[in-house]
């Protein structure tokens, strides 16, 4: 599902996922350079940021900003992707004064430099520390392809420890997160006659 | 920079962070570090501040003094592994963060929560919120300059203590939670022992507003202070009593509602003065909240199993992602974790609702009294392990 | 002198008192042992169990130490209660520094003593043992140590100072 | 002049509350070992290295406040003598003196007040974002 306010903007996937399973109403990826505007649009239609975080994988640094609704619950993710060797996003700092800090942050773990940010000084690691402590060791990155989308990575791109998790968790997934929905659905029904016996029962 | 100074010129020549902040002395104004070793501050938060005489003209937070690497920490160690030091991020409300993580990981793997394991988590878990709320209250009170009222809380946070030390087995840093459940069950003599608590409290708080809400000094420190408007709260994604105490009800637990908690009936107190008053009154209405919560978990508390027997031991969900929040006395904790199909995550990020309420502090604090900023500090409820991570 | 924080052992020298007579310097001895005057240095977890003990029901008063001083200046005891992280360690060897002699410290919980949880292999932030910048007095192990783990660590200050010890060992906690 | 005991009684405090005073400095300084070395010498800023002097232009709002103290201390210090001498003397002069002495200071206090010494704002400016 895409909020009105997102529809016109050039996105480069949705994300398919359940909500059930993510915790996300709306899962787009979007170029680096659309963000800004996503997140205009986002803050007009009344949004406010939850958090950005970044992870590392073999296509690059994913930069992944979370956003939610105070009146409803109507989690909107939106990711984008930077290549390692110039990961550079655009800040939406100026329009999330909140984004300050979390880019600041991600800048210090993943090395991503955001563009117009006024002020990229480390925020929590010491400030002679040139280790970007979450950047993965090349050989331990995954493909995004696998977790993220979790669709089958183009056997080109993937190396053999993505392969192994793409081939089969997709079907798999889909059938938990079914199953789930389910048994919660059970569960809470039973919980509530339950709660209702117990409560029934002194008086 | 100036690397060629001579001695006694370096030593008041400050550190990379209060050059950043102001080029070099200045005449007027006095460049000052609150913290990191500060009593006022919580912990080891610092805060730069340009002071014109007894008024704040800039403020910036320093941040990393506490730094623990638990989001490094979170892709070097298996699942279960990684679950006590979620007692240890939040040290207040330790079970606010068992659960976002316990959450996020259960709906990653598809385990099931059997219902008395639900209602033990929403036990412990406002227990533990009421325990932070009293030690907020205590230290915001010493903040202000009267130290009578911590004494008072520490008496009923102590019985708060002992009671969760039966079921989770530690004073502080609990590690209750499990995947599938909780680590221990329910014993009468904890849940007599809370229902007793739960009629001590409600003797006690009206106790505390007549000894310390109604009290005009405090008033005059708390009122119109430190006012947040709902746009400023967006902008900054303050979440949890510094949000509702501007007037917005938005409670994880209402908001989304996870485990068994839309079975209960119970208020999100609100305060439309946006003030640090408004913040205060909402924790000290939020406990009685959590006694009425507590009340009626007690009575549904239901049989069976507390935690599912066909929860693996080896947790190794397929490949995904997924963020759970919750509600935690401080606001919504969010742990967003990846997973690549291994037994250790991929990246799991803990969205810290303190880092998000520190950060309105440089606005809200700018052109107010070095006082008022104090009272403010402590009306935001910062846990700096929390920030840092 | 570099204008930036390098990290680095404390450097402080001790001359002895003026009058250095063994009778008059065990007096003394003593009623500092009696008369504590900690710091409050919370860094973490454990400061809150720091706090549980000034409060009523631990009652640090009860041996002397009730006086918690947010200066280095005014204190002796420098309970360091939690993670020393990188960041931070500079300003521990400052404030311990700044401390007026005699000084002692306690390493208050696993975190001070060894990194505690937070030493793990590929760490990049914490100090693994507060020892490393500071000389430690006592070591009061725990995650957190429970506020008589605090106490008794008190004691054996107290015994370090004075050469025995002044309170009935906890039941069942007799020493062998 | 008659050494009276009441002028040794007066001696005798001057000298216990000068020992009182001093004892414990002059005790700490041949009985306690001193620290030397390292950042002793630098100012406290709660661990952190100080950024410029501390000499520098400050608000003097808190000066007045000083001021006012001193001038209600001095007020009472001289009123002291007058509540004392006052059941002996005659007439309404004495009367009329003294209140010429508090209207002089009332003036001070209303010349603050109309300053705005009273006043803290509790924002000095208003959002420049």
């Amino acid at each position: 599902m895409i909020p009105a306010c997102l529809a016109g903007l050039a996105h480069a996937r949705t994300v398919d996922s359940a909500t059930a399973r993510t915790g996300f109403t709306t899962n787009l990826a979007l170029e680096p350079a659309a963000v800004h505007d996503a997140a205009a649009a986002l803050y007009k239609a009344g949004y406010f940021l939850e958090c950005i975080s970044g992870a590392d994988f073999a296509e690059g640094f994913e930069v992944l900003y979370t956003f939610d609704r105070f009146e409803k619950p109507e989690r909107v993710a939106l990711r984008t992707l930077a290549p390692h060797d110039a990961p550079v996003v655009p800040t939406i700092a100026d329009i999330f004064h909140g984004a300050l800090w979390h880019e600041r942050e991600c800048f210090d773990f993943y090395g991503v430099r955001f563009e117009g940010h006024p002020s990229l000084l480390p925020l929590l690691l010491p400030d002679d520390m040139e280790l970007r402590p979450l950047v993965k060791a090349p050989e331990a990155r995954k493909s995004r392809e696998a977790i993220v989308f979790q669709t089958p990575a183009p056997p080109a791109a993937a190396d053999s420890a993505g392969e192994k998790a793409a081939a089969d968790p997709e079907a798999k997934a889909k059938a938990k997160a079914a199953a789930l929905a389910k048994a919660k659905a059970k569960a809470a029904k039973t919980a509530s006659e339950t709660a209702q016996a117990a409560g029934g029962d002194p008086a | 920079m100036n690397q060629t100074a001579t001695n006694d010129v370096d030593v008041l020549a400050g550190d990379y962070y209060t050059r950043h902040f102001a080029a070099g002395p200045n005449d007027d104004t006095l460049i000052l570090n609150m913290g990191p070793q500060h009593p006022s501050t919580h912990g080891v938060l610092r805060i730069v501040l340009e002071m014109d005489g007894e008024y704040i003209l800039r403020a910036e937070p320093v941040l990393g003094y506490i730094h623990r690497m638990q989001e490094k920490m979170g892709e070097n160690r298996a699942y279960l592994q990684y679950f006590p030091n979620m007692g240890r991020v939040d040290y207040l409300h330790a079970l606010a963060w068992n659960w976002a993580y316990a959450g996020a990981v259960e709906r990653l793997a598809g385990i099931e929560v059997p219902p008395r394991a639900e209602y033990l988590r929403v036990i412990s878990c406002e227990m533990n919120r009421i325990c932070s709320h009293l030690l907020w209250w205590g230290a915001y009170i010493l903040d202000l300059g009267a130290f009578t009222p911590i004494l008072y809380a520490f008496v009923d946070r102590e019985e708060i203590m002992d009671l969760l030390q039966i079921i989770t087995g530690s004073r502080l840093t609990y590690c209750y939670f499990t995947f599938g459940g909780v680590t221990a069950d329910a014993t009468p003599a904890f849940i007599d022992g809370t229902r007793a608590f739960i009629k001590s409290m409600r003797s006690r708080l009206p106790m505390f507003k007549g000894l310390v809400t109604d009290n005009l000094i405090l008033r005059k420190r708390c009122e119109e202070i430190g006012v947040i408007d709902l746009d400023m709260a967006r902008r900054y994604g303050a979440t949890g009593p510094v949000l509702r105490g501007s007037g917005v009800a938005c409670d994880t637990r209402r908001h989304e509602p996870y485990s068994c908690y839309n079975e209960f009936d119970f208020a999100i107190p609100t305060a439309s003065t946006c003030d640090a008053m408004g913040r205060y009154l909402v924790r000290m209405d939020e406990i009685s909240e959590s006694l009425k919560i507590l009340e009626q978990a007690l009575d549904m508390l239901p049989d069976g199993p507390f935690v599912n027997p066909k929860a693996p031991r080896k947790v190794k969900p397929a490949a995904g992602e997924t963020y759970f929040s919750v509600e935690s006395a401080r606001g919504k904790v969010g742990v967003y974790v990846q997973s690549d199909g291994s037994t250790t995550p991929y990246r799991v990020k803990l969205r810290a609702p303190c880092f998000s309420n520190l950060s309105l502090f440089a606005e809200l604090s700018a052109g107010t009294l070095l006082a008022d900023a104090v009272s403010i500090l402590g009306s935001l409820d910062l846990v700096i392990p929390e920030i840092d991570r | 002198m570099a204008t930036q924080d390098i990290l680095r052992p404390a450097v402080t020298t001790l001359e002895p008192a003026l009058v250095n007579l063994a009778p008059v310097q065990k007096v003394v001895d003593l009623c500092r042992a009696m008369s504590l005057w900690p710091m409050t240095f919370g860094l973490a977890c454990c400061a809150i169990e720091m706090m549980a003990v000034g409060m009523a029901r631990f009652d640090i008063a009860r041996f002397g130490a009730e006086a918690f001083r947010p200066s280095p200046r005014q204190s002796d005891l420098m309970i360091v209660a939690g993670t020393v992280s990188k960041k931070m360690a500079p300003a521990v060897v400052r404030l311990y520094e700044q401390m007026p002699a005699p000084k002692y410290v306690m390493a208050f919980g696993n975190c001070a003593i060894s990194g505690g949880p937070f030493n793990f292999e590929g760490q990049y932030g914490i100090i693994e043992g507060v020892d490393q910048l500071i000389p430690v007095d006592v070591f009061v192990p725990g995650c957190p140590p429970r506020p008589e783990g605090l106490l008794e660590g008190l004691f054996m200050l107290q015994e370090k100072l004075t050469g025995r010890r002044w309170w009935p060992q906890p039941v069942g906690g007799e020493v062998a | 002049m008659v050494f009276t005991w009441l002028n040794l009684a007066i001696i005798v405090c001057l000298v216990m509350g000068v020992a009182f005073a001093g004892g414990p400095l002059v005790g700490s300084l041949f009985l306690a070992p001193k620290a030397r070395g390292g950042d002793i010498g630098m100012p406290y800023e709660c661990g952190i290295r100080p950024h410029g002097s501390s000499w520098m232009r400050f608000g003097i709002n808190f000066y007045f406040y000083a001021l006012l103290f001193l001038a209600f201390d001095v007020d009472v210090l001289y009123l002291f003598p007058v509540a004392a001498y006052y059941p002996v003397s005659e007439g309404l002069l004495p009367l009329f003196k003294v209140f010429l002495f508090l209207f002089a200071l009332a003036i001070g206090c209303l010349y603050f007040w109309k300053k705005g010494v009273f006043e803290w704002p509790r924002k000095i400016f208003l959002d420049q974002r």
